[in-house]
């Protein structure tokens, strides 16, 4: 097809889609006047049964917890796939080094020295609150996923701070797999605990403990943690991954 | 429905059109910063602070990393290629 | 107005199509797909909002008020973290055709012609 | 027992991430090894839990949320024989992949072992789940191992292509699903399907249920490849390696058909019982021009793992002309032909991985007479065609019949075994040509549209340079599926069996009942499906066909110039046309999708209200 064919196909094509989706949408409650539904249940049971404060967290790790599992693993296996394709082949790796000798030395351009003083003084700030995140998901918004992103973002503060190298020094790439691939493994074995345990896959054999405090809720911590050390990892290793491709070839600018 | 939240929707719904008609990628990368904040700002005033929180470590951190890492190489690849070609021409 | 969360996700599904469809570099055609999907956000946190409902964390406000679904906020987690891991998949994808094609334009990307 | 339901998924997901972890110091044999334990614990576990639920079929809720006064809020396994039989034949395929492959190529670091492991996990969780949303997840656990394994050989050009189209139209299809479950929870406040179902089946269908039923539909018709859904799939399967092309060809792509089914029964059938002709003309129409137009697209390629891929496009055509039957005699054909089909497409993938291996391309016509040195795999690419094309009176032929009754059941669609039987003679006609060009050298040398044969070649290592010999596991693998598909339809009771595990798939009623009440739920009696003496003389005609229709492709040439000047030029024109839509173009694509989903929808909205 031409492009002038496809953009009017699609244009009609979009109209006809639209219609059909708003036709769907009509029969949508009015925004903010949702019917009772499970939610709403579950939101009464949830804190007195499981003693989490953060409902969404809590299902997430316990009455979601088997999509939470499924949702681990499409992080694993994205993870995965991406370390599958950005793979060197040993001709590029030749390829490469015809280009640039010099690669063991390359510093991460475009970063000032402004930029460069922010980020040392993020590092810190940053650890800190990816752990905080981690360890207070069932009683604060956040989570195992969101620290474990703000905790891989430290040592990207080390890249923009000054060299790659460095940053590929705190993680390297072998230790990344191991820890996405421990987190998940993990979370998969926290669930076979309650198998053993109570003889229900997922199901929680700990003491729910006091309401609020950091270890309360049953497994719930130990399930942010598997998570938040394997997304720690993945966050990181993709991005190493990509900057890996970044630092062969000519240096930008050339 | 409260004012703020209209105001989070046309934000959503003007910022997302923009990502799409953004004709650079350098320049939409950026638009989809914003389109991110935008999105933050509307899971909170629709009383979601774990979903908002995802989103902005997402759209903050994690994507931009990868989205600017890729035009990079790809830039490298196009200066290596008409590097390639003019060394052809001479 | 109260159809207005709903319109704003048709409007992205369609626009982030069209973004796909008329795309002439692959990387705006993966930006456009996480547009498409933001739609869904839209959809399923809109289903489960309940006016005057506030968010569901029962640490410091009376067990008594109204609070809004969070199952669908759940549900959009998982979304969110979808979007970044195929986002992130993709791209490792358009590096490679690059790589591979010289190019990220669909137009010349077809190996088998036919 | 029942306490083992959950380990089908587990087991993958635990080995999984070992292999990755441990990948890069773990020799080749560890890999193997550990991988195909884990593919055959899962599959001996699927077995296992099908024969648990055989008296009756059970739930199984993740972390205890069992249902209160007939209320889930939990996920379950809802675990019956058809889901279980499915998942336990996903395993099976997944295994022969892994032994196929000990052989067939260079592993990286555990990364393909441990991708392999993960798809499988998907496909399991995929047919034992019993609640919505988890089963969109489980959709993206399958489809983001399989966007990278279809990508497997960044060296060339054409599987990043097809991983890219690929990719892109199954996000946009899961995105549909997403907005679907989003619909039906605002309805019924329920993610079980049973539960969603019995809160619907009260209820007439309205524009918001018909919406959901679309876009979930034509979600998974998007994995299964349905046109125009449908272009993704040539692409991406006639570049990924040869052992997943096994998986992809053999038991995803009718997974897509599998949920369609599930949701319709458990979900739809209610809310949409006073419609059900209506329905059953709208998917039936989706079928027949899948079918047709997969079979003809199958029979124009001479890129062997391309015609492969449109005769799969063909059989999903077929295979949702009997769902769309919405009777329990034809989804009995369905799951027959489901088994009969996965094992013959895997064993004729895997006969031309054995070519690509040795000769390094899969052009047809560049392996003229080629074939010659490995005359076994030519002999099981001949048997695997005939059972493509439904010869009597094996596993294909005992589906196709079941179908054909269906079909000559039902009022105004008997006239679909005319569509059955040109399906499986093109398809198997164009496989059987292939074996006569290569593996005999019969007819010409040179084809048409010589430019393919570059894409059809595969880079070859300098250093290890074109290859003598073929490893004997390579041969014995798809041997061994084919004496499978030979055998399985004859066994007594394994046709009848079907039947009634089936009917009482098709209950729709009965599913609340097990899932939301724990009743034990008892099989029906079904009276067998006799297979008439017409069934056999449409497999024969079937096979002759297929026979004639390779006769056609290898020397036919002398016949189509006879034609008429005018009319040779408008057939080329009109195959000109339909090629030129299969253009890689992912814009292209989307362009389809869309066309394809507002039609069905807007369709599905004025006929069904």
């Amino acid at each position: 097809m031409t492009r002038r064919v496809r953009l009017g196909l699609f244009l009609v094509a979009g109209a006809g889609l639209a219609v059909v989706l708003l036709l769907g949408f009509g029969g949508l409650p009015s925004f903010g006047h949702a019917h009772e539904l499970d939610g709403a249940v579950v939101n009464l049971d949830e804190p007195t049964l499981r003693h989490a404060t953060d409902v969404v967290t809590a299902l997430n790790f316990d009455l979601r917890a088997f999509d939470t599992l499924g949702e681990e693993f499409i992080l694993f296996a994205s993870v995965t796939g991406v370390a599958l394709l950005l793979r060197t082949l040993r001709q590029e790796e030749e390829e490469d080094q015809e280009i640039t000798p010099g690669i063991e030395d390359h510093r991460f351009a475009g970063a000032s020295d402004g930029v460069k003083l922010t980020s040392l003084l993020l590092i810190p700030l940053l650890i800190a609150f990816g752990a905080y995140l981690v360890f207070h998901g069932q009683l604060t918004p956040g989570g195992g996923f969101q620290g474990g992103v703000v905790l891989a973002a430290g040592p990207i503060a080390v890249l923009l701070a000054g060299r790659y190298l460095s940053m590929k020094r705190i993680a390297p790439k072998r230790l990344l797999e191991v820890s996405d691939a421990l987190g998940a493994a993990a979370y998969g074995l926290i669930g076979l605990g309650g198998l053993i345990f109570t003889g229900v896959y997922l199901e929680d054999p700990l003491p729910l403990g006091v309401s609020g405090q950091l270890l309360s809720a049953g497994m719930m911590p130990l399930n942010s943690i598997a998570v938040g050390l394997e997304v720690t990892g993945a966050f990181l290793l993709t991005w190493t991954q990509f900057f890996d491709q970044t630092l062969v070839g000519p240096p930008s600018g050339s | 429905m409260t004012v703020l939240q209209i105001i989070a929707l046309v934000l959503v719904a003007v910022a997302g059109g923009a990502v799409v008609l953004t004709p650079e990628a350098l320049r939409q990368t950026m638009v989809l910063g914003i389109y991110g904040i935008a999105l933050t700002l509307l899971f909170f005033v629709f009383q979601a602070p774990d979903v908002a929180l995802s989103e902005i470590v997402v759209t903050g951190i994690g994507l931009p990393l990868i989205i600017l890492a890729a035009l990079r190489k790809i830039r490298q690849q196009q200066a290596r290629q008409s590097h390639a070609r003019e060394e052809a021409e001479e | 107005m109260g159809f207005l969360p709903f319109a704003v996700a048709v409007w992205l599904f369609v626009i982030g199509l069209w973004g796909v469809v008329s795309s002439r570099n692959l990387v705006r055609t993966v930006l456009c797909l996480t547009v498409v999907q933001s739609s869904t956000y839209l959809v399923l946190l809109g289903v489960g909002y309940r006016t005057g409902a506030m968010a569901p964390i029962v640490a410091d406000i009376p067990s008594t008020s109204k609070l809004v679904d969070p199952i669908v906020q759940v549900l959009v987690l998982t979304d969110v973290v979808i979007e970044a891991t195929i986002t992130a998949l993709l791209l490792a994808l358009v590096v490679q055709a690059h790589k591979r094609f010289g190019s990220i334009d669909p137009e010349d990307l077809r190996p088998l012609r036919d | 027992m029942s306490h083992l339901s959950a380990l089908p998924v587990l087991v993958p997901f635990l080995a999984g991430p070992l292999l990755v972890a441990v990948g890069f110091f773990a020799p080749r044999w560890f890999d193997d090894s550990l991988a195909t334990l884990a593919a055959l614990a899962v599959t001996t576990l699927c077995v296992l839990l099908a024969v648990h639920a055989a008296p009756h079929p059970y739930a199984y809720w993740m972390g205890g949320w069992r249902p209160q006064h007939g209320v889930a809020i939990g996920i379950s396994l809802s675990i019956d024989v058809t889901g279980a039989g499915l998942a336990a034949f996903a395993g099976v395929l997944v295994t022969a992949a892994l032994v196929y492959s000990l052989r067939y190529f260079d592993a990286i670091e555990g990364l393909f072992h441990g991708l392999m492991l993960l798809f499988m996990a998907g496909m399991v969780g995929f047919a034992l789940t019993g609640d919505l949303f988890n089963l969109v997840v489980f959709f993206e656990v399958m489809s983001a191992a399989a966007f990278a394994l279809t990508a497997y050989r960044i060296e060339e050009r054409a599987p990043i292509q097809g991983a890219l189209n690929f990719a892109i139209t199954n996000s946009i299809a899961g995105y549909a699903m997403f907005i679907a479950v989003g619909l039906l929870y605002a309805r019924t406040g329920a993610l079980n399907m049973a539960q969603i179902g019995a809160a619907l089946s009260s209820h007439h269908a309205d524009p918001l249920v018909i919406v959901a039923m679309t876009l979930l539909f034509l979600g998974f018709l998007t994995k299964a490849a349905a046109v125009p859904l449908h272009f993704w799939l040539a692409d991406a399967h006639a570049v990924a390696p040869v052992p997943v092309c096994v998986l992809f060809s053999g038991v995803m792509v009718e997974l897509g058909v599998y949920a369609v089914a599930r949701l319709y029964w458990v979900v739809f059938a209610g809310p949409l019982a006073p419609h059900a002709a209506a329905v059953r003309a709208i998917f039936v129409g989706l079928g027949v021009v899948t079918a047709l137009l997969g079979a003809a697209m199958c029979f124009l390629q001479r890129h062997i793992k391309r015609l492969l891929a449109f005769s799969t496009i063909s059989h999903v055509g077929m295979l949702l002309c009997g769902v769309a039957l919405l009777s329990g005699q034809g989804l009995s054909g369905v799951a027959v032909y489901v088994v009969g089909h996965g094992l013959t497409k895997a064993a004729l993938f895997m006969c031309a991985g054995v070519l690509l291996h040795r000769f390094a391309t899969i052009d047809e016509y560049e392996l003229h007479g080629r074939g010659r040195e490995v005359p076994v795999v030519g002999g099981l690419m001949a048997v695997g065609a005939l059972l493509l094309a439904g010869i009597p009176p094996f596993t294909t032929f005992m589906g196709k019949s079941l179908l054909e009754a269906a079909s000559s059941a039902l009022p105004g669609y008997g006239w679909l075994i005319a569509v059955y039987i040109v399906v499986s003679a093109m398809t198997g006609g164009a496989v059987l040509r292939v074996a006569g060009r290569v593996f005999l050298g019969w007819g010409p040398a040179e084809g048409p549209h010589p430019e393919q044969a570059r894409a059809a070649q595969e880079r070859v290592d300098e250093e290890r340079g074109p290859r003598g010999h073929t490893p004997v596991l390579m041969v014995l693998v798809p041997a061994l599926l084919l004496v499978g598909v030979l055998v399985l339809g004859l066994i007594p009771g394994a046709v009848p069996g079907t039947e009634r595990y089936v009917h009482q798939f098709v209950a729709h009623g009965n599913y609340p009942a097990w899932v939301l009440h724990g009743a034990r739920v008892a099989l029906p009696h079904v009276a067998p499906s006799h297979i008439s003496a017409e069934d056999y003389a449409y497999g024969a005609i079937s096979a002759v066909g297929a026979v004639l229709a390779a006769g056609l492709g290898l020397f036919g040439r002398p016949l189509r110039e006879s034609l008429p000047a005018r009319l040779r030029r408008s057939g080329q024109n009109a195959v000109g046309v339909v090629r030129g839509l299969h253009n890689g173009h992912i814009g292209d694509y989307i362009a389809w999708w869309s066309a394809g989903v507002s039609l069905i929808g807007g369709i599905c909205l004025i006929a069904l209200h």
